[in-house]
C-alpha cells in the first residue's frame, strides 16, 4: 500500500459527528418529522407511489447491510444480491412449499442468510479489498445458475409465483398500504439495530477495523472475528430485505437477481453515501428511481443517461449523497456569520 | 485420450480470450489500484471502430493500426476526463465510476450500432492444425500468439525503457515518484491509454470468434476478473497463465464432472480463485505487498 | 454531517409525497373514458375513448436483453401509420406508452402498475420475456386488465386457465419443436439428435416439447448440453456434442449463441449433421455473420416473413412495411427482424380490436380468444390466428424452411401442431 | 546572497493551516538546519518547498519562484526531497531506483558516471544493484534515498528526519556523509531533524519551528548556545 492511498483512505472515513446538543436536537426533530411523514404518506399518496416507497424500503434495508459492510468494516462486497435472493427465496420456498403463514418467513430467512454468510464470511474474510470483491461477485454469478439447478425446490427458471400478505380486517388497510407499512416496521426496527449496534463495542471494533486493521489488530480487536460477523450481518439484512421483497413482489426467479442487481446496490451505497445512517435510504432511492428518470430523459437508450447520472453523481458527491446533503446544509450557517 | 487433449485445446482457446482481456485489466491496476470494469466494453467500442472502418472499406490491417491510434488516444482522453475529476476520492468512488462508464459505453453501443450481430473478419486462416486426432484451430494458434506477442512488448517496454520504469514507479508509489520529477498524471494516462490499446488487441481478437455485439465482452470480463484474480493482479504474465488455467479448468470439469455440468461450469473459476486466494493470497505470479485496496 | 443528511432525506420525502400527492389517481379512475351503453354497459373503458386509445409496453431497453428493444419501434411505426393514414383503430388514436425493465421481474412489476395506474392505459400491449410476463400476470388478471400478445414463446400463456387477461401471440415453444419432430419422423426416423439449449424457460421448453413429441417413434436425443446467457461461448459444449456422433443438431438458442453455434458447426469438418436452428435465431441477420456458405442446408421453421428474404420482396404488406419504417421510423433498418415483429404483432392487435364486440377491456380480453382465422398480412401465407374457448395459442402454424444460396426457402405444407398434437403441453 | 529565499510561506492541508508565514534564507552550498518539537510544521515546511502542498508566500531558488508548482516541476529546478520514510520504491531493485532519481536528467554518460560517483559514497548499494529496494535495512534504504536525491544533481536537498529508525551508530554516519556530499558537491541543504544535535554538527545556519512560525534563527553555534533549545531541543544543559 502506498503512502498516497493511505491517506485517502483516512480522508474518505466519514468525520466523526459532533454531538453538541444544537445538532443532537436537530436530529432528532428531523428523524420525528420523517417518521411522521413516513406513517402519513401511504394514506396520501396513490397506491402506486406507495409501492415504490415500499420498494425504496426494501432496498433501504438491504443497503443498510450493505453500509454495514463497506462503509463501517471497509469490505467491498459485489455479491450482496446473492443474499437478497437467498432471504427471498427462503421465504418464497416457505410459503410455497411448507406453507408457512408469511410473517415467520422472515426469521428464518434471516437466519439462512446469516449462517450463508456465517459460512462464506469465514473463508471470504481472509481476502481483502479487491479480491474479496471478486469472490463476492462470482457467488452472485454463480447463485443463478444454482438456482437454476434446483428445480423441485426453487422453481427453475419459471421461478415461484406467490400470493401477496393480505391485510388483516381490522386494519381497514389497503394491500399496498399493508405492505408499506410491513416494510416501514422492518426498515425502522432494522435501523434501530444497526444504530445500536454501530454505538456498541461492536461498532467501535468495526470502525478501527476499517480506518487501520494493524492498528486494530494492535489494539487487540480479534480481525477476522469482526470482519466475518460484519459479512454474516450483512448478509442477514440482505436477507431479511430480500423476504420483505417476495411479500412485496409476489414473484421470484432467477432473473431478479442476476449480477445487476449487486452492481445496482453497490452503486446504491456509495451514491447514497457510504458509514452515514442516511446513505441507505438516500441509496435506496437512487436504486429505484434513477432508471425510470433515465428513461424519461432518453428512451431510446436509457442506459447512456444511467451510467452518465452514476458518474455525475460521484463527480458532485464524491463521498455520496448523504455527504454532499451534509456539505450544502453546513454552507448555510456559515454565510450568515 | 485424444478426446482429452481436445477438450484442453478447446478450453486454451477459451483462456486465451480471457488472458488478452485480463491483460487489459492488470495494466490499469497495476498504475491506479483500480479495478476498471469498463475495460471489456472499451475494448468493445474499439472493435465497432475498427469494424466501422472495416466496413467503410479500409483494408484490415490499416483499421487495425487506426484503431489501435484511436484507442490509446481515447484511454487517455477518458482517464484526463472521467477519471480525474474523482482522483483522489476513495478508491470505491472511481470503480462505480468505472460501473457507470460501464454501462455508458454498453449502451452507446448499442444506440449507435444496433444490437444485431456483426461479421468481423478473422485476420488468421480459417483452417485448423491436426495432429494427430487432435484439431487446432489457426485462430486459437493466432489468438495465442498474439496474446504472447503482447505481453513480450509490454516487458520490454516495462524492463528496458525509461517510459516503462517511470510507469512502474507511478505504479508503486505515485507520491514519491511526483518527487522524481516524473509527471504522474500524464503517466496514469499513459498507462489508461496503453490499457485501452491492449483492450481493442484483445477485442480484434476475440471479435471474429465471438461475433461483435455490444455484450461481446460482457461474459469474458467475467473469466479475465478470474484469470487475474488466479494469477496476480499485478502480474501480466500471471494474467495470461492465469487465464488459460481458467480456460482449461472450466472446460475439463464441464466435460468430466458429472454434478457440474455445462450449467454449473462458472462455478469453477470461482472455486479456483477462492482456493488460490486463500493459499496464496496475492495470486500464482503476484507480489504479496501489492495487496493494496 | 449526519444530522442534517437526515434532515435533507426528510426533505426530500417531503417533495417526493408532495409531488406524489398532486396527481394520484384512485383505483376507481376511469382515465377519461366513456361509459360504455347498451350491451356493453358496466364494462371497463378506462384508457380509451371514441377517439383514443392508450397501450402500454414493456420491454428490456437497458441492459444485457436490449437487443428486444427493437420490437417497440416497430410497433409504434404501425401505430403511427394506422393513426396518420387510418384515422386510427376504428377512429381511435393509438397511443403506445413504452417503459424498460432491463428485463427485471421487479421492475416489470413497478412499469405494470406505473401504466395501469398512473398512465392509466387500457391495456399492456406485449411484456417481453417470460420472467417478466408472469412477475406482472397475477396483477393484470386481478386488475383485470388485458396483457395481449406477450412477446415470449411459453405454453403457459395459453394453457393457464387461471389467467384469462393475459395471453400469448407467438407460437409457443413446445408448438415449434413439435414441427421439427414432426419432419424428422417422415425424413429421419432414426435420427440421432444432439442438442445446445438455453439453460432458461425458453430452452427447457423447446427441448422438452421436443422429447415429448418424439416419444414412441425411433428418433432420439443422445446428447444434450445447455449454455447460461452469460457465458462468453459455446466452443466446449459444441465440442461434447460432436462427440456424441449424433446426425441432427438441434439449436435452441437466442441470436448471439445461434451464430456462435452455426459457427461452430461449420468450423468442424468431422462432424456434418443436419443442423436445425429455432426460429428465435434463425433470422438472416444471424446467418449472414456466419457467412451464408457455411450454413448451406441449415433448418428452421418460421411464421412470419423475414424482411431480408428476397422472397418478399414484391410483396404488398413487406412493401408497406419498407415503406412506412421509412416514413416513421426514419433513420431505422427496417431489416432488423424485431421491427417486423413488432409491425406483424401491432398488425394482430389491430385485427383483434377490428373484432371486438365492445370496445372496452372486456371486448379485447374476450376477441383476443375468439379469434376466427384472423389474418395478419405480415404472417405467412395460410398462417393465421385462431382461438377458441379452450384454445390460447394464436399462432401455431409453422412453415419448414431451409437455407439455400442467400436465402431460406420454404417448402412443404404449413404445419398445424394443434391437428397433429392437440394443446400444447410440456407434461 | 542567499540561494534559497523563503518569504512568508503559508501552507496546510485542507481548512487545517499548518505554517503560519515562514521567512527565511539559505546560501548557495550551504546547510540549513530546521529543528522544532513534533507537529511544529517542520515536515510542511518541506513539503511546501517541493510542491507536495498547496501554499500561499513565496519561496524562491537562485530567483526562480518554487511556490504554487507541481512536485513534479519543482524537481525539474534542481531540487531533491529524500521524504519522511524515505520515498523507496520498494518492489523496484536498487538500481531502479537509482536511475529514476535521474528521471529528468538527459546523457547517459553523465547518468552513468554519477552511479559511480553514488557507489563512492555508498559502496554497500553497488553490491546489492539486482536487489529490491524493500529487502534492504533501514540504513541501506536512507543511503538508496540520499543516493537517489543526488541521482538528480540537485541545487538543493531537502532531508526529512534522516535519522528516524535509525541506530545511533548509523545515523552518525549518514550525516557524515551528507556533509561530504555538500563539501564535494556545493550542493544546498535543508535539513529537518529530530535530532538537533547532530543537524547542528553539520549546518551553518539554524531555525527553531514552533507551530508553524519561527522562533529562533540564527547560526548554528548560536543557536546550540541558545538555553532554551539547549533544554528542549539538545537534552541538556550548557
Amino acid at each position: 500500500m502506498t503512502e498516497s492511498t493511505k491517506t485517502d483512505e483516512k480522508t474518505s472515513a466519514p468525520p466523526a459527528t459532533v454531538k453538541t446538543p444544537a445538532a443532537t436536537r436537530w436530529r432528532w426533530g428531523a428523524l420525528a418529522v420523517l417518521l411522521v411523514l413516513a406513517v402519513y404518506a401511504p394514506f396520501q399518496l396513490a397506491p402506486f407511489y406507495v409501492f415504490q416507497l415500499t420498494m425504496v424500503l426494501v432496498y433501504a434495508v438491504a443497503l443498510l447491510g450493505l453500509n454495514l459492510l463497506v462503509g463501517h468494516a471497509g469490505q467491498i462486497s459485489l455479491g450482496h444480491g446473492a443474499f437478497f435472493a437467498i432471504g427471498a427465496y427462503t421465504a418464497a420456498i416457505l410459503m410455497e412449499r411448507a406453507a408457512l403463514p408469511y410473517p415467520l418467513t422472515l426469521p428464518v430467512a434471516a437466519a439462512v442468510a446469516f449462517l450463508i454468510g456465517l459460512g462464506l464470511g469465514v473463508p471470504a474474510m481472509r481476502l481483502r479489498g479487491l479480491y474479496l470483491a471478486l469472490v463476492t461477485l462470482a457467488i452472485a454469478i454463480f447463485l443463478v445458475p444454482l438456482l437454476k439447478r434446483f428445480e423441485e425446490l426453487t422453481g427453475g427458471s419459471m421461478g415461484l409465483t406467490l400470493a401477496k400478505p393480505q391485510p388483516p380486517a381490522w386494519t381497514g388497510l389497503a394491500e399496498d398500504q399493508w405492505l408499506y407499512f410491513i416494510a416501514l416496521i422492518v426498515a425502522v426496527g432494522t435501523f434501530l439495530l444497526v444504530a445500536s449496534l454501530l454505538r456498541s463495542r461492536v461498532g467501535r471494533a468495526l470502525h478501527a477495523v476499517r480506518d487501520n486493521e494493524i492498528a486494530a489488530e494492535v489494539m487487540g480487536v480479534r480481525l477476522s472475528f469482526y470482519k466475518t460477523l460484519a459479512f454474516a450481518w450483512s448478509a442477514m439484512l440482505a436477507g431479511v430485505a430480500g423476504s420483505v421483497y417476495t411479500w412485496v413482489i409476489g414473484f421470484v426467479s432467477p432473473d431478479s437477481f442476476t449480477v445487476n442487481l449487486s452492481i445496482n446496490l453497490l452503486a446504491g451505497i456509495v451514491v447514497g453515501g457510504l458509514g452515514s445512517l442516511s446513505g441507505p435510504v438516500l441509496g435506496g432511492l437512487f436504486v429505484m428511481f434513477v432508471p425510470s428518470i433515465s428513461q424519461d430523459i432518453n428512451d431510446a437508450a436509457p442506459g447512456v443517461i444511467f451510467g452518465l447520472l452514476i458518474i455525475a453523481v460521484m463527480y458532485v458527491a464524491p463521498t455520496g449523497l448523504a455527504g454532499l446533503a451534509g456539505r450544502l446544509i453546513k454552507k448555510i450557517p456559515r454565510k450568515k456569520e | 485420450m485424444a478426446g482429452f487433449l481436445q477438450q484442453i485445446v478447446t478450453g486454451l482457446g477459451a483462456g486465451a480470450i480471457y488472458a488478452s482481456l485480463a491483460l487489459a485489466l492488470v495494466l490499469i491496476y497495476q498504475f491506479t489500484g483500480i479495478v476498471n470494469f469498463a475495460q471489456g466494453e472499451l475494448a468493445m467500442f474499439s472493435t465497432y471502430i475498427a469494424w466501422t472502418l472495416v466496413a467503410a472499406g479500409v483494408s484490415f490491417w490499416l483499421a487495425l493500426v487506426i484503431t489501435l491510434v484511436v484507442s490509446f488516444a481515447g484511454g487517455m482522453l477518458i482517464e484526463r476526463i472521467v477519471i480525474r475529476p474523482v482522483e483522489g476520492a476513495p478508491e470505491l468512488t472511481i470503480v462505480i465510476v468505472t460501473v457507470g462508464l460501464f454501462i455508458f459505453v454498453n449502451a452507446a453501443a448499442g444506440w449507435i450500432w444496433t444490437f444485431l450481430i456483426k461479421d468481423f473478419p478473422n485476420p488468421f486462416p480459417g483452417g485448423a492444425l491436426e495432429l494427430g486426432a487432435v484439431t487446432v484451430n489457426f485462430s486459437t494458434l493466432g489468438v495465442l500468439g498474439v496474446v504472447g506477442l503482447v505481453m513480450g512488448l509490454l516487458y520490454l517496454l516495462f524492463q528496458h525503457t525509461k517510459i516503462g520504469l517511470g510507469m512502474r514507479a507511478v505504479a508503486t508509489n505515485p507520491a514519491s515518484a511526483r518527487l522524481v520529477g516524473i509527471r504522474v498524471g500524464w503517466t496514469l494516462a499513459l498507462g489508461w491509454g496503453l490499457a485501452a490499446t491492449v483492450g481493442a488487441v484483445s477485442g480484434v481478437l476475440v471479435a471474429p470468434l465471438l461475433f461483435l455485439e455490444p455484450n461481446m465482452m460482457a461474459g469474458v470480463l467475467i473469466y479475465a476478473f478470474a484469470a487475474a484474480t488466479l494469477g496476480g493482479f499485478d502480474s501480466p504474465v500471471g494474467a495470461v497463465i492465469g487465464g488459460l488455467i481458467v480456460g482449461v479448468a472450466e472446460t475439463l470439469a464441464g466435460a468430466y464432472v458429472g454434478f457440474i455440468g455445462s450449467d454449473l461450469k462458472i462455478g469453477v473459476p470461482l472455486l479456483i480463485i477462492l482456493a488460490v486466494l486463500l493459499l496464496r493470497p496475492q495470486g500464482l505470479f503476484g507480489r504479496a505487498a501489492v495487496e493494496r485496496a | 454531517m449526519r444530522v442534517s443528511a437526515i434532515g435533507c432525506t426528510a426533505l426530500l420525502l417531503l417533495a417526493v409525497a408532495a409531488c406524489g400527492g398532486r396527481d394520484s389517481g384512485g383505483e376507481t379512475a376511469t382515465g377519461g373514458g366513456t361509459a360504455a351503453a347498451g350491451q356493453c354497459a358496466g364494462q371497463q373503458t378506462t384508457g380509451t375513448t371514441d377517439t383514443s386509445i392508450k397501450l402500454g409496453g414493456i420491454y428490456p431497453l437497458s441492459g444485457p436483453a436490449s437487443a428486444y428493444g427493437d420490437i417497440p419501434t416497430g410497433i409504434k411505426a404501425y401505430f403511427d401509420y394506422v393513426n396518420a393514414e387510418q384515422g386510427g383503430i376504428d377512429g381511435r388514436k393509438v397511443e403506445f406508452v413504452v417503459r424498460d425493465d432491463g428485463y427485471s421481474p421487479p421492475k416489470a412489476v413497478e412499469e405494470a402498475r406505473r401504466l395501469v395506474e398512473q398512465e392509466q392505459v387500457f391495456a399492456l400491449f406485449q411484456t417481453l420475456g417470460t420472467p417478466s410476463t408472469t412477475a406482472v400476470w397475477d396483477y393484470t388478471n386481478q386488475r383485470k386488465v388485458p396483457q395481449v400478445f406477450v412477446a415470449t414463446g411459453a405454453s403457459q400463456w395459453g394453457s393457464n386457465t387461471e389467467h384469462p387477461w393475459t395471453i400469448g401471440w407467438q407460437p409457443d415453444y413446445v408448438s415449434e419443436a413439435r414441427v421439427y419432430a414432426q419432419y424428422l419422423k417422415e425424413e429421419r426416423p432414426d435420427a440421432k439428435v444432439a442438442a445446445l439449449y438455453q439453460n432458461d424457460d425458453f430452452g427447457k421448453d423447446l427441448l422438452g416439447g421436443f422429447k415429448k413429441a418424439i416419444e414412441g417413434t425411433g428418433i432420439q436425443v443422445v446428447a444434450e448440453e445447455s449454455y447460461e446467457v452469460a457465458d462468453p461461448t459455446v466452443d466446449a459444449q459444441m465440442g461434447n456434442l460432436a462427440g456424441s456422433g449424433a446426425d441432427v443438431f438441434l439449436n435452441i438458442t437466442t441470436p448471439k449463441f445461434g451464430a456462435l453455434a452455426l459457427a461452430a458447426d461449420a468450423k468442424n469438418t468431422k462432424w456434418n449433421p443436419l443442423h436445425i436452428v429455432n426460429n428465435v435465431a434463425a433470422s438472416r441477420t444471424v446467418l449472414e455473420p456466419v457467412g451464408f456458405e457455411n450454413v448451406q442446408g441449415v433448418m428452421s421453421a418460421t411464421y412470419y416473413k423475414d424482411p431480408n428474404d428476397p422472397t418478399w420482396d414484391d410483396d404488398a404488406e413487406m412493401k408497406l412495411y419498407k415503406q412506412k419504417m421509412q416514413q416513421y421510423a426514419a433513420g431505422k433498418d427496417p431489416n432488423i427482424p424485431y421491427h417486423a415483429f413488432g409491425w406483424a404483432a401491432a398488425s394482430s392487435f389491430h385485427k383483434a380490436m377490428d373484432a371486438v364486440a365492445c370496445p372496452t377491456r372486456e371486448g379485447l380480453r374476450d376477441s383476443v380468444r375468439n379469434l376466427n382465422n384472423v389474418e395478419v398480412p405480415m404472417l405467412l401465407p395460410g398462417i393465421t390466428m385462431k382461438t377458441g374457448p379452450d384454445d390460447g395459442f394464436p399462432i401455431e402454424s409453422m412453415q419448414l424452411m431451409e437455407f439455400k444460396g442467400e436465402r431460406w426457402e420454404l417448402f412443404g405444407e404449413v404445419i398445424d401442431t394443434r391437428a397433429e398434437f392437440g394443446p400444447p403441453t410440456t407434461e | 546572497m542567499s540561494d534559497l529565499v523563503v518569504d512568508g510561506l503559508v501552507a496546510g492541508y485542507g481548512d487545517v493551516r499548518v505554517l503560519h508565514g515562514v521567512s527565511f534564507g539559505v546560501k548557495q552550498g550551504e546547510v540549513c538546519a530546521i529543528l522544532g518539537p513534533n507537529g511544529a510544521g517542520k515536515t510542511t515546511l518541506l513539503r511546501a518547498l517541493s510542491g507536495m502542498v498547496r501554499t500561499r508566500g513565496t519561496a524562491t531558488l537562485g530567483g526562480t519562484e518554487l511556490a504554487g508548482r507541481s512536485p513534479d516541476t519543482v524537481a525539474r529546478l534542481g531540487v531533491a526531497h529524500v521524504p519522511e520514510g524515505r520515498g523507496t520504491f520498494m518492489p523496484l531493485t536498487v538500481e531502479d531506483n537509482l536511475r529514476l532519481g535521474a528521471f529528468v536528467r538527459r546523457g547517459r554518460a553523465e547518468i552513468e558516471a554519477d552511479l559511480d560517483r553514488i557507489f563512492t559514497y555508498f559502496p554497500v548499494l553497488k553490491t546489492r544493484l539486482k536487489q529490491e529496494a524493500g529487502s534492504l535495512s533501514g540504513g541501506e534504504q536512507q543511503m538508496l534515498a540520499l543516493g537517489r536525491a543526488l541521482m538528480l544533481r540537485p541545487r538543493l536537498l531537502l532531508l526529512d528526519e534522516p535519522s528516524l529508525g535509525l541506530a545511533p551508530l548509523v545515523t552518525r554516519e549518514l550525516f557524515r556523509i551528507v556533509q561530504a556530499i555538500n563539501a564535494e558537491e556545493q550542493t544546498t541543504v535543508v535539513v529537518v531533524e529530530q535530532n538537533a544535535h547532530l543537524a547542528l554538527g553539520i549546518a551553518q545556519q539554524a531555525h527553531v519551528l514552533e507551530t508553524g512560525r519561527i522562533v529562533l534563527s540564527g547560526t548554528a553555534e548560536e543557536i546550540r548556545a541558545d538555553e532554551q533549545v539547549a533544554q528542549s531541543y539538545l537534552g541538556y544543559r550548557v
